[in-house]
């Protein structure tokens, strides 16, 4: 290892999440023995088939859905992309409604397209969640029209991780007559999540983020919903998104989310109490630090900042002790600003900045925590020392 | 990302600190762009940089091609020093990503206020005059089209 | 196996392939270990970024490219979607050209986004391939227009094998300076494919041809090619394919790419020498059958009729003795038509119905071709008795 | 994809061939969409179908269908093996996926055919009437829709 660590200390699993090895048992002898391609018509071909139906019938069973209502696709941007983009142009043809919504701090995966179609025939509204980094029903009735096509508001923020009420935001919606997407990436597994009793029409999943593979997506479509695809082809997947079905791909995408469900309750207990461990750490053992966002919030998700310290060098800084986690600052990114998910919930730049995003999983242990919390407080330090408006700005470093 | 040297100065930085009674300081950023850089110079008589220290809040760039610039400028005449380019540090440093060319900047733009700032101190001509990032009403996004920022993000 | 044979002798490769033993082994430490995601900035992040990175530069090399000039995707559909879809609304924008050409036998994931272009603003001419199974120069110059943006023709086809003249089309595409995409899915690794020589401007692949992974795409884009991405979001690929990278896959990808050129040279004998014995085998030992299409033809591809049986039924009995192959007959596939691809180069309906498609590969042996002469004659045999118009169509069953 | 008793059918289909001197043939289908059945009974003198054959171009659905129709006929009276429905051929069978219910019309219309043809040639009146799919010049496409006819292929 580059850090010349003995291990790492993992704390960014909302970025993404090693593939548990029960979902790459599952996996492997669809890419090896039973490699049939789906739409072939003999025995190794039906093999496959079953597997990925079977597969099918258990992700949709997962989330409430009938099995003819989930379409396994390439990643959860790629179902972004077709629910933002495919939802709204069919509304829009058969309804002439052209108005979309979509929250402040989505994912780009759901930002761009709604851009893309704003700058293409729509007119866009893009609603600020509150300082909470919750979307709240209220705020959404005020900005719909009898034109809105589409509301895309996610089940829970990538960044800070707060948990919004779903079931409100779609009635709201309906209520106007427009279609609810929800981009589910996130909250997939780690809480209750159904989509009958949520009354959404439409929702993405992705399945590098329950310990799934990268390159694997899914996507939730009500019975109904207008929808026409955007990858034309074979006329796979009921003919919503063509391409070679990945059988091995959706059935590890099936077994990693049998498995989240599994262990969601036990889980979202552990996670839950080692996020607070980390922010009491944090926000009692160093001075000038404060916590974005929430509750609610999922289990294991905490967005801290450190006044007068960088999140690039911070992250280093970790990295150097075998550490991962991510930041908000613009450094990290490249670009100039910080995170638009701090941004949007009220969090001035200077302070998205100094954010790091620790989310913990099925492999976070306490004695993770404790290392974490023994490593944090002298890199802060040693960064606040070196900054030459800390005193300035919030006095003497401790 | 990073190069070695890059990481290597960034996790050992040299010459941070300020020097008491400093014949010139320059400060320069913008803690909403999340990166400020202050330098500090002794100078003997014959123009010389005989000691000089920096303190930065900014990314692993940011550090490095503060600790980089300190290390190039010290016994170097304050002409020299402020000449130096973005493209000699980054090139000191074994490279630097795109993205973190303005680093760069902002370190040798340090280096110009703090020369600057000695020479009009004894009463002669500035070397390098206004600096934009040196300014604390400065805007870093004024100049940046919207497009490009938006583009550049990667969020995970 | 359902078919209660010990082993399969599978002769589908055209379909999909296995993924090679060595394919697995280097793709398995990237969905494991080597977890991170490639866009973030610690160690693990790193190295999957790296991982990433030389994948795309073999993947580039391999095809005479430059890295920056490759992006890799979910799938072949998605690259042939983008390059079709994605290229021509570029062209439409800044040249205003709005007239597409793609040849009548490409792939549905080519034919239906330039259909569905046909209907959002763009002219579409769909040209026939000659008797051979070519598209000749000669032929696409007769049809290109001033107003032409895109020409798509793949480099070879994927039920009769056929091999394009490329570099002539594509010359003659820029003598009208349009622009030029194939699809190369079938051909990549079986035969010489560098996009500098060929001189084209995009070209779309498929890992799962190759003893890749389903799910894992590629596209070239040549440099300066208008495009804009068709999946919008984190800005990954180098702004072009949003959506967190399957490094695995790609890493999967360019070992199996490596594989295929490695061994180029003395598969395409082998699998030739195979096909041609499948070939001669079944025009010789079967009266009544016909060859389709070439040459020149991809190495171990044959497309043969039986006249006077259905192609589902013979694979259905092939599959009862435990050969797979695949057959251009409507049945198979739940449509009224028998392939598109058949009946473009002239071949009437009632024969497309009893086409067999036997496409050989890497763990084709010469006895799999022997039992394959073995079992056929008879199934062929029992056909024609049950077809009440055999004899006064073709004469007596032998 | 097909049910068991499908496949069972497909692999030993019951009643092949052709009855010298049928009482009633039946010829539906066209080799244009790769379907056509042949069958011919043999009918006794209380109208009871002794014996029944077929022969079938078509693919496993097409012969299965075929198989399991001349099974139900055997014994019937021909004016009941005349209202056999197409369901009723595909419950038999333990179900026939969607794109396969053609399959069994085909099945049941030659078995149609070949009453009314009976019937006719003992001068009495047809039952079924006119078959679309006896007729030899018969379009199969032209009802279909070309939207729908792409669609469902799924090219590999
Ligand atoms: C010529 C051709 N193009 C495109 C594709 C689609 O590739 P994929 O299955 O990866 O989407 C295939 C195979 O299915 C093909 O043979
Ligand atoms: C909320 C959210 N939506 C969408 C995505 C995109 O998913 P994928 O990386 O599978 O394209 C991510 C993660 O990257 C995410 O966190």
């Amino acid at each position: 290892m580059m850090n010349g660590m003995d291990r790492t200390f993992y704390m960014d699993y909302a970025a993404t999440t090693p593939v548990d090895p029960r979902v790459t048992e599952a996996m492997l002898p669809y890419l090896t023995e039973h490699f049939g391609n789906p739409n072939s018509l003999y025995t190794l071909g039906r093999d496959g088939y079953r597997a990925l139906e079977a597969a099918r019938e258990r992700m949709a069973s997962g989330i409430g859905a009938q099995p003819t209502e989930f379409v396994f696709t390439g990643c959860g941007t790629e179902s972004d992309n077709e629910a933002v983009v495919c939802i709204s142009q069919m509304v829009a043809e058969r309804k002439n409604r052209r108005h979309l919504m979509v929250s402040a701090f989505e994912h780009h995966a759901v930002l761009h397209p709604a851009e893309w179609l704003a700058k293409n025939g729509f007119e866009l509204t893009v609603l600020k969640p509150r300082k909470d980094g919750i979307i709240h029903a209220e705020d959404l009735q005020a900005v719909l029209r009898e034109d809105t096509a589409l509301v895309s508001v996610m089940a829970a923020n990538n960044e800070i991780g707060t948990i919004q009420p779903l079931k409100d935001l779609a009635d709201a919606t309906h209520a106007v007559g427009a279609y609810f997407h929800t981009d589910a990436v996130q909250a997939l597994g780690k809480i209750p999540f159904d989509v009958a009793d949520l009354g959404v029409d439409a929702a993405s999943f992705s399945a590098h983020k329950i310990y799934g593979p990268k390159g694997v997506g899914g996507l939730y479509l009500k019975k109904g919903t207008p929808f026409r695809p955007l990858l034309m082809g074979g006329g796979q997947e009921m003919k919503r998104r063509s391409g070679t079905q990945n059988v091995a791909g959706a059935v590890a995408f099936a077994k990693a989310l049998e498995l989240m469900l599994d262990e969601q309750d036990q889980e979202a207990v552990r996670l839950s109490a080692l996020r607070d461990r980390i922010v009491d750490g944090v926000l009692n053992g160093i001075v000038n630090t404060r916590l974005n966002g929430g509750p609610p919030k999922l289990p294991g998700y905490a967005n801290l900042i450190m006044l007068g310290c960088e999140g690039e060098a911070m992250l280093l800084q970790l990295d150097n002790k075998g550490i991962a986690v991510s930041t908000g600052s613009a450094c990290s990114s490249g670009s100039l600003e910080p995170s638009h998910v701090l941004l949007s919930i009220g969090c001035p730049a200077e302070e998205a900045h100094g954010s790091l995003r620790v989310t913990l999983g099925r492999f976070t242990t306490d004695e993770d925590v404790d290392y974490f919390l023994e490593v944090l407080p002298p890199i802060v330090a040693r960064l606040r020392s070196m900054n030459p408006l800390y005193e300035r700005m919030y006095g003497a470093v401790k | 990302m990073y190069s070695e040297k890059v990481m290597e100065h960034f996790n050992n930085p040299r010459n941070v600190g300020v020097i008491e009674n400093a014949d010139g300081v320059g400060e320069v950023g913008n803690p909403v762009c999340g990166d400020v850089m202050k330098i500090t110079i002794k100078v003997d008589g014959t123009d010389h940089i005989q000691d000089v220290k920096f303190q930065t809040l900014g990314c692993g760039a940011a550090i490095a091609t503060s600790s980089i610039v300190t290390e190039m400028a010290r016994g170097m005449t304050v002409q020299d020093a402020a000449k130096i380019s973005k493209q000699q540090v980054a090139d000191e440093l074994g490279g630097l990503p795109p993205a973190k060319m303005h680093c760069s900047v902002l370190a040798t733009d340090g280096l110009k206020v703090a020369v600057d700032d000695y020479l009009v101190k004894h009463g002669r001509e500035p070397i390098a005059g206004p600096i934009k990032s040196s300014d604390p009403h400065f805007d870093p996004h004024a100049e940046e089209d919207e497009e490009h920022t938006h583009e550049e993000a990667c969020d995970l």
